[in-house]
């Protein structure tokens, strides 16, 4: 029962490595399952991609000159190689949409997405969290019944059709935020991009007008996508909160007789942090797609409307790219949680 | 609100591929070219419908030896480099050796690659411009106002060549024209922000700065329109023009070139009998459409030359009436109910137009299942003749009547080897040789009222019997500001002008 | 021939070795006990001769045949668990009469109805109870069902963990004396584990001690009755025990 | 009616059915006691209803035009006003329901069954399979669903049918996820070590023992998700991508009406109320199941 | 024994509870709604508890836990409770306020939770979650207060106290669980004490020492206990005083020397019930529940 340290410590050495290789292994392999599967689907669209560049009164000349340029005349699996080769050496291919490198247009698109997208999860987190455990410390009073009722509208609305309504209410009736885009007209292209995320290239820039005026357009989208995930977050922090307050561990705080403060965010609120984390993961991740809706109606030049178009052209290059670049951010998200919950839940150590 | 000196569009632009006018091919980016780019000769925003100088302040034609010759006028390029001879000469050379999409307008006058150093030549600093084929310099005229044909600068494009690309990759995201604007920026589905050119040959514009923003939502663009931070929307539908405040905003109607058709792919065996496509013209409600949410969008017309142009045919006989449709049947001996698929735009108003048919027609016992899809999956199937019936729309590719005439009543191979993009072929309607040969004649016809008289001929001739029923023609109403004036558009996308515009 | 025999056996749960070099030899009819601290491996010798614990190295042979690592269906019809916890160990979306007629399905015996009927008489609940869910029972009916559902398969030899430490004194009496009433009347052998000495006395012919994963004493329980067991542990054991136990119980 | 209750509510049934039956009989009366779930059963029966008497409710038929009277106004004719091709909107919104119960009920159908045993077969075995399982499951799950969705619609052609396929491919593995955990922590209860004692084959543990114990959560879950089902049919339908016209279909109903949304609120608006309430319905169904048929509380 | 635990002692104490009493209850009720109406689990039970050790022991789901929950008013909704009297030390709990009962709560009343593993906050260190119960009711300095988590531990026989104060309750065994539940509630020195179960998850050693240590600080710090459990030998040899509980009713009070002579039927097959070491019956009397049924 007792081995010599030096072996044991090979031991947690040896566990270490092959935890890490496994990692890297799992997380490559679900890359490529998710290129695979992306790009056979995207073969069999029935959409022609040589016609979104050629156009459709090109001649048979031009149409096969494309094609062959496009490499489409190659079997899928030696296409598919090429591709993944592509991807290893850091190149997505060119958009035929936008005529553009994929690799280009997402580090442009991507940054919008992403800003709103963590705006609008701020915004859940913020509000959500605390009407979850507010919602669960008052089980069953009209409070709480309030609260469930938000979070499920929050599931049953279509996105688009509330950040329409946001748009005719706050923007054309009311001008309390900036209308669609990122930017008013008079302020668009003034600061170069670093980071893409407009609200701190601006404020690199020194640009606080440029700033505020970001800020008012970002609002609303980021809103009703907040909405949408504080919805979640409230429910799923209330139920699991409702599950820590009927735990005898609860009970037995109140028999210290612990403020019921103290209770509900240092007893109850605490052992949930983790769940909370993955929930937040993932809704942030939601969101990240979610944007797609939203951003058709806020004309918001981010990565959902950039892969939409693409894939009802058959871009594919695009369409893998920003599936990718998704992906990516999902699996990451994924794994920020894992290590997260590893860090704060002692039980995970 | 926006900017005094400033001109800011909401308008759907996602569907830009290529801004080189060698590559360009898409209404937007047709848009962009014509303010960017001039061409020897063109359709300008004074009167779109007369061809008048362009680069070319005069010419000579020959129609003997099938040459034009052309005098350039003292001009500049908005880089400051002068337009020479050398940079007709390169253009055109660019186009065909690109062989690009629209590179097929200007092989029509049979230029090759190898040959283009014999066909567009510099003599005495002037342009010769030499054509093969039956027909006159009047066509050859209107090919060489159309977009390919655009001049750009040798001297800037060659600078920012890359490789063999003729400097391909650069003029999709920049401009190098000596057109009134320049294009500054241009982000894809998301901008693109023109510059006035202070040296251009007619003036400069009263506008300093163009901006297009892309907008893919209508009611966005409505919102955008009526709270004053766009001064043009673009693409409002009828419904919502008719809504719009007096007060802020007008609307102008512009007739387009474009033709909304119903066709039936013959090699459907149900759709074949020539009484199904006598009996479809009767079966389409041309008022109801066109009065309803149509309205202003779209104008009753039957033939496919448009209206409004030399040689357009504007009688419509047919109308709404179930009953004769019926008859006609009836008396072909056709067996209804005919289920047939139509394949169809899954955007306003297509399917709009898709579902008021399949009312329609269901009187009769033709039965469409409708098929919604995006544009290119569409035209995908329409390119390989997978279709059953499509509903689906024409614009002339320059504006001669035998770009329409070719596409409409002229098909001499309908083997499936020989891809046309014809809307003939493109159906599987082996056009009759005797029209085929009108077809061909008109062409050549150098006298141009009789040359007007035969497509006229044609299209009455298509109209009585073809599988393509041509139902409406489009009209672009658009909302602006009420302070803006001296918006330009044209039949086409080709002739969009934001050169006369200004705001009070 | 022995009911269950362990020849020097080792069980591990992953790395960690639990169970160190046990030899027992129970005897067919025997009923034998398993006593010892918390964690000494008393369940993890019953669950290794079941086949629910496959780590283990020596030799187990029951009713005279080496046994394979795995649950193996012609030990299944020889040897049957009863767990802890009443609780746990009955699905708790099957009623009594789905959970009695499993094993027969399984096995592909025929006349279930009547099996299952004349088993509850047996463990001694009333036929009002075979239709109701687990939960509508109490904790004595659910470990008498769980013991009805152990000899369903008619077998020689029944593993028993701590079958009444869950339950109460009044309900750990009924338990007992079924057990008993069983195994004169089926001729069963048991191995039972247990923490509790009465039970031992009450129940058993012979018991083992464990500690650490090893066995420290085996003796006769009249041994225990009079208090004689040999080794530290084990009268440590006792002392506890006869600490708490009522002293002079009524008879 | 007193009878059958205390024949329900017998504490010794004499038989399977009646266990059976009395045990559904109090889920259901748990759930009438609480009154968001009574009340999203209600919306969900009256949608199950509206769907099968749609014909005999409708006042117009859901396809049936009218050019002239487009974009009425809601009155007294038209409950909900007409659309753009003066279609009456309260009759497309009854036909409406036979859809959307389509799409909801045949996607629960295929991705929660789908997912149940992915996930409990990966979680009964653990090891390879699971790895194996799981990878692929994981896969599908770090990609963006509603773009997965977009995707194969886009791949199988828009319509109807595929979008529920679409939806439903892209749903399952929530579920195998669930099931699996779920099936962890049961697959080392005593119950299950029972069943594997007695010789049970592991087709039989899974299928006979696991899932029943995954379908209460999976039921709930699945109640909820119905929400999410229907506004990405909904989104599909925005996209033009879901139901063709002139199918009644909700979410393109939107889709169509939202041009008009600043001048004929009612176009976009009706539909959205209608996805809107049978969300809610299915939410508060969901939520009160949860509550009823948590385990813990079953006892109770 | 291990760490040579006294005898078993049965001190008499009982005039100190009899003269002023600490806690005095009176006609408890407690009832919860479920499908069938409400259901009564207390049913009107009566005791008083001076500095003194009651044993109160009874059949699994006879209430036990409940009568001692209701006296910390720690039943929730819908649990209901009432009572004709329950007075702690002169207050009248019924009356107090949440906020109130805070002040009662751990300070002077505190409850040994029956589960451990449930018991404890999975995510708060065990010295954390001892020293809270400390510094809610009084204010020392953080060092202070570890020395006082570390004398408590230590005086609940855990031998590496300062360790162990920083461990996760899942990294204990369930033995060294109950004695930090223990130390947790004893570190306020509370005048009354409920003890709930406290030694259900131990096995037979264990369960001794454990009780040692409480009836070693009742002794020393004088304090009342109450001891919940439904070992019947065990309450008999820690408690002064019994309380037979039967489905929420109390059944048998009787001095804990005198339960061997206890009158009730109930008592008495409880007592019949268990096995003894030596035994010699070949069948265990068992309970007939028609006998008493009606009490
Ligand atoms: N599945 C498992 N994985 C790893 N270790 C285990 C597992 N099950 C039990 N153990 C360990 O094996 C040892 C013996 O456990 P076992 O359950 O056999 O003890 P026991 O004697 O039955 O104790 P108790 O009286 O508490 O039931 C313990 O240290 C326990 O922690
Ligand atoms: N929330 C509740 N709703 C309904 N009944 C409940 C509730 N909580 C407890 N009960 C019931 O109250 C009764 C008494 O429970 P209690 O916990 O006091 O029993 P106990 O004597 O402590 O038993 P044990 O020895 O098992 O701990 C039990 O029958 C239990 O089922
Ligand atoms: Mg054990
Ligand atoms: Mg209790």
């Amino acid at each position: 029962m007792s081995p010599a340290p030096t072996s044991h410590r090979k031991r947690i050495w040896g566990r270490r490595v092959s935890a890490i290789a496994g990692f890297v292994v799992t997380v490559f392999l679900t890359f490529l399952g998710l290129l695979a599967i992306t790009f056979f689907i995207g073969r069999v669209i029935p959409i022609d991609p040589v016609l979104a560049v050629v156009g459709d009164r090109a001649t048979n000349a031009v149409y096969e000159a494309a094609r062959v340029q496009m490499g489409l005349d190659q079997p899928l699996p030696v296409q598919f190689f090429r591709y993944v080769v592509g991807v290893f050496t850091g190149d997505l291919g060119r958009s035929v949409s936008t005529g553009r490198s994929v690799v280009e247009d997402i580090s442009r698109f991507f940054p919008a997405t992403l800003e709103m997208a963590t705006i609008g999860i701020i915004i859940g987190v913020v509000v959500g969290v605390p009407l979850g455990v507010i919602a669960a410390s008052r089980q069953g009073s009209w409070i709480d019944q309030i609260i469930r009722i938000v979070g499920l509208l929050g599931y049953s609305m279509p996105a688009f059709w509330l950040g329409l309504v946001g748009l005719a209410l706050f923007y054309a009736r009311l001008r309390w935020v900036g209308g669609p885009g990122r930017l008013d007209i008079f302020y668009d292209g003034l600061v170069s991009p670093v980071t893409g995320l407009l609200l701190v290239d601006s404020l690199l820039a020194g640009e606080f007008d440029i700033f505020f005026n970001a800020i008012t357009h970002l609002i609303l989208p980021a809103s009703v996508l907040g909405f949408f995930s504080l919805a979640y977050i409230a429910r799923m922090t209330r139920s699991f909160m409702l599950d820590q307050l009927n735990q005898e561990f609860v009970t037995t705080a109140r028999v210290k007789g612990v403020p019921e403060r103290v209770v509900i965010w240092r007893h109850a609120f605490n052992p949930i942090r983790v769940q909370l984390i993955t929930v937040i993961g993932l809704s942030y991740a939601g969101l990240l797609e979610g944007s797609v809706m939203i951003e058709t109606v806020f004309s918001w030049p981010g990565i959902g409307n950039y892969l939409t178009t693409a894939l009802l052209n058959a871009d594919m290059n695009a369409v893998l790219g920003s599936t990718l670049v998704i992906g990516a951010v999902f699996i990451f998200i994924n794994k920020i949680s894992d290590v997260l919950y590893r860090v704060l839940d002692p039980r995970a150590r | 609100a926006t900017p005094a000196d400033a001109l800011v569009i909401a308008q759907n632009i996602d569907d830009i591929v290529a801004l080189d006018p060698a590559q360009a091919y898409e209404f937007t980016s047709g848009e962009i070219n014509t303010n960017v780019y001039d061409r020897l000769v063109g359709y300008e925003a004074e009167d779109t419908t007369v061809l008048a100088p362009g680069l070319a302040s005069e010419w000579v034609a020959d129609d003997a030896a099938k040459t034009i010759t052309f005098t350039l006028r003292d001009a500049t390029f908005a880089s400051g480099n002068p337009v020479r001879p050398e940079d007709v000469v390169f253009s055109f050379n660019r186009v065909i050796t690109l062989n690009l999409t629209p590179a097929f307008i200007l092989t029509q006058l049979g230029w090759t690659p190898e040959n283009m150093a014999d066909m567009v030549s510099i003599a005495d600093g002037k342009v010769v411009v030499t054509y093969e084929g039956d027909f006159s310099s009047a066509f050859v005229l209107n090919v060489l106002a159309s977009r390919p044909a655009s001049i750009v600068d040798e001297v800037l494009v060659t600078e920012n060549a890359v490789g063999e690309d003729l400097g391909n990759a650069w003029l999709n995201t920049h401009s190098a024209g000596s057109g009134p604007f320049v294009m500054s920026d241009y982000r894809p589905a998301e901008i693109v922000r023109l510059t006035a050119n202070e040296t251009y040959f007619r003036g400069a514009p009263a506008m300093k700065t163009i901006i297009i923003r892309h907008v893919a939502e209508a009611a966005t663009q409505q919102l955008l329109l009526t709270s004053g931070d766009v001064d043009i929307a673009k693409n409002l539908t009828p419904d919502q023009i008719a809504s719009l405040p007096a007060d802020t905003v007008k609307v102008e109607t512009f007739p387009q070139a474009a033709v909304h058709f119903l066709s039936f792919n013959q090699k459907t065996e149900s759709l074949t009998p020539p009484a199904v496509w006598e009996a479809a013209r009767y079966l389409v409600d041309y008022d109801g459409m066109t009065e309803t949410f149509l309205k202003g969008q779209m104008e009753k017309h039957q033939a496919f030359w448009p209206k409004g142009f030399p040689g357009s045919y504007d009688e419509t006989p047919f109308t709404y009436d179930v009953e004769k449709a019926k008859q006609i049947l009836a008396d072909a001996g056709v067996e209804t109910p005919i289920n047939v698929t139509l394949d169809v735009i899954n955007s306003t108003p297509f399917t709009d137009i898709a579902q008021s048919l399949q009312a329609g027609f269901a009187e009769a016992g033709i039965n469409f299942e409708i098929l919604p899809g995006t544009g290119a999956q569409v035209i995908t199937k329409y390119r390989e003749r997978t279709h059953q019936a499509m509903l689906l729309y024409w614009g002339p590719d320059f504006m001669d009547p035998h770009s329409n005439a070719k596409a409409f009543a002229y098909n001499s191979d309908n083997s499936d080897a020989t891809y046309t993009a014809t809307t003939t072929w493109r159906n599987a309607w082996a056009v009759p040789q005797e029209l085929n040969d009108k077809v061909t004649a008109a062409l050549a016809e150098p006298d141009q009222a009789k040359r007007n008289e035969d497509y006229i001929e044609i299209q009455k001739e298509a109209q009585a019997s073809s599988p393509i029923v041509i139902m409406f023609q489009a009209a672009l109403t658009i909302a602006m500001a009420n302070n803006v004036d001296g918006y330009v558009n044209g039949a086409t996308s080709d002739f969009v002008y934001y050169r006369l515009v200004t705001k009070e | 021939m022995s009911a269950i025999e362990l020849n020097n056996v080792d069980i591990s749960y992953g790395d960690s070795k639990v169970v160190h070099g046990v030899n027992l030899d129970i005897a067919e009819g025997e009923s034998f006990a398993l006593v010892g601290e918390s964690g000494s491996g008393k369940s993890t010798i019953l669950r290794a001769i079941a086949g629910l614990a496959p780590d283990w190295t020596g030799g187990i042979s029951v009713l005279g045949r080496p046994r394979t690592h795995g649950i193996e269906r012609r030990v299944a019809r020889q040897v049957q668990m009863v767990f802890q916890d009443p609780y746990g160990s009955l699905h708790p979306r099957k009623t009594i009469d789905a959970a009695l007629s499993e094993p027969l399905a399984i096995n592909g015996v025929g006349n279930r109805g009547e099996r299952v009927a004349a088993m509850l008489m047996a463990v001694g609940l009333d036929q009002r109870f075979r239709f109701r869910f687990p939960h509508q029972l109490s904790g004595g009916q659910r470990q008498r069902v769980a013991i009805a559902r152990a000899l369903m398969l008619e077998p020689k030899v029944l593993l028993l963990d701590e079958p009444t430490s869950a339950l109460d004194v009044s309900v750990q009496a009924e338990i007992l004396n079924l057990l008993k009433r069983l195994r004169r009347e089926q001729g069963l052998t048991y191995l039972l584990v247990t923490h509790n000495l009465p039970v031992v006395s009450f129940l058993c012919d012979r018991l083992a001690v464990m500690r650490h994963g090893r066995i420290v004493e085996v003796a006769d329980v009249a041994l225990l009755k009079q208090g004689k067991l040999v080794e530290a542990y084990s009268q440590e054991l006792l002392a506890a025990t006869e600490g708490i136990v009522l002293v002079g119980t009524p008879s | 009616m007193t009878s059958t209750r205390d024949w329900l509510l017998e504490d010794s049934p004499t038989s399977l059915w009646q266990a059976n039956a009395g045990r559904a009989y109090r889920v259901f009366m748990a759930l009438l006691r609480n009154p968001l779930s009574a009340l999203g059963g209600v919306i969900i029966l009256v949608l199950i209803l509206t769907a099968i008497f749609a014909p005999w409710i409708a006042p117009f038929s859901a396809t049936g035009q009218n050019l002239k009277a487009r974009l009425l106004p809601p009155s007294g004719v038209n409950l909900m006003g007409t659309d753009e091709l003066g279609r009456d909107i309260f009759s497309r919104v009854i036909y409406g329901s036979q859809i959307t119960l389509t799409i909801v009920g045949l996607v629960a159908l295929i991705s929660a069954p789908l997912g149940l045993l992915v996930g409990a077969v990966a979680g009964y075995f653990g090891g390879w399979t699971d790895r194996l399982l799981m990878g692929f499951t994981d896969i599908f799950l770090s990609m963006p669903k509603l773009i997965l969705a977009l995707a194969f619609v886009a791949a199988l052609g828009p319509g109807i049918n595929n979008a529920i396929i679409a939806i439903a491919i892209t749903s399952w593995p929530a579920y195998a996820r669930i099931a699996r955990a779920e099936t962890l922590t049961i697959r080392n209860a005593e119950f299950i070590q029972a069943v594997q004692l007695q010789g049970a084959n592991p087709l039989r543990v899974i299928v006979q023992h696991i899932l029943p114990l995954c379908t209460s959560s999976m039921i709930v879950r699945v109640t909820l998700d119905m929400a999410g089902v229907i506004l990405t049919a909904a989104g599909l339908g925005f996209i033009g991508l879901g139901a063709q016209p002139p199918l009644p279909e909700w979410g393109a109903m939107i889709s169509r009406g939202r041009t008009f949304i600043l001048d004929q609120w009612w176009v976009a608006t009706m539909p959205g109320f209608a996805i809107i309430i049978v969300s809610l319905g299915f939410c508060f169904l969901g939520d009160g199941l949860r509550d009823v048929l948590d385990p813990k509380s079953e006892g109770k | 024994m291990a760490n040579g635990a006294p005898p078993p002692s049965f001190p008499s104490r009982k005039g100190e509870g009899g003269a002023e009493p600490l806690l005095s209850v009176k006609n408890l009720r407690v009832s919860f709604p479920t499908h069938r109406g409400r259901v009564e689990v207390v049913k009107g039970i009566s005791f008083s508890v001076g500095k003194e050790r009651l044993g109160i022991v009874g059949e699994s789901g006879s209430g036990k836990s409940m009568t001692g929950r209701s006296i910390l008013k720690l039943i929730r909704k819908p649990g209901l409770v009432t009572a004709d009297r329950m007075e702690f030390d002169g207050i009248d709990l019924l009356s107090q306020s949440e906020k109130q009962m805070r002040s009662i709560r751990g300070a002077r009343i505190s409850m040994v939770m029956q589960d451990p593993k449930f018991s404890l906050n999975p995510v708060m260190t065990v010295g954390e979650q001892i020293g809270e119960a400390l510094v809610t009711h009084t204010r020392l300095p953080r060092r202070e207060v570890n020395e006082r988590i570390w004398a408590m531990l230590d005086s609940v026989r855990i031998d590496d106290p300062k360790r162990v104060a920083g461990l996760y309750p899942h990294e204990v065994s369930g033995g060294m669980g109950q004695r930090v539940m223990i130390a947790m509630m004893l570190i306020p020195e509370p005048e009354l004490l409920i003890a709930d179960e406290p030694t259900s998850a131990l096995d037979v050693s264990v369960q001794a020492q454990v009780l040692d240590i409480i009836d070693d600080l009742v002794t020393t710090k004088g304090m009342g206990l109450i001891l919940i459990s439904h070992d019947l030998g065990l309450v008999s040899r820690y408690c002064d005083r019994i309380l037979v509980m039967n489905s929420g009713v109390v059944v048998e009070e009787c001095a804990a020397g005198e339960l061997e002579n206890a009158s009730h039927p109930y008592t008495r097959g409880l007592l019949a019930a268990m096995p003894t070491i030596n035994e010699q019956r070949d069948e265990l009397p068992v309970l007939d529940r028609t006998q008493w049924a009606g009490t």
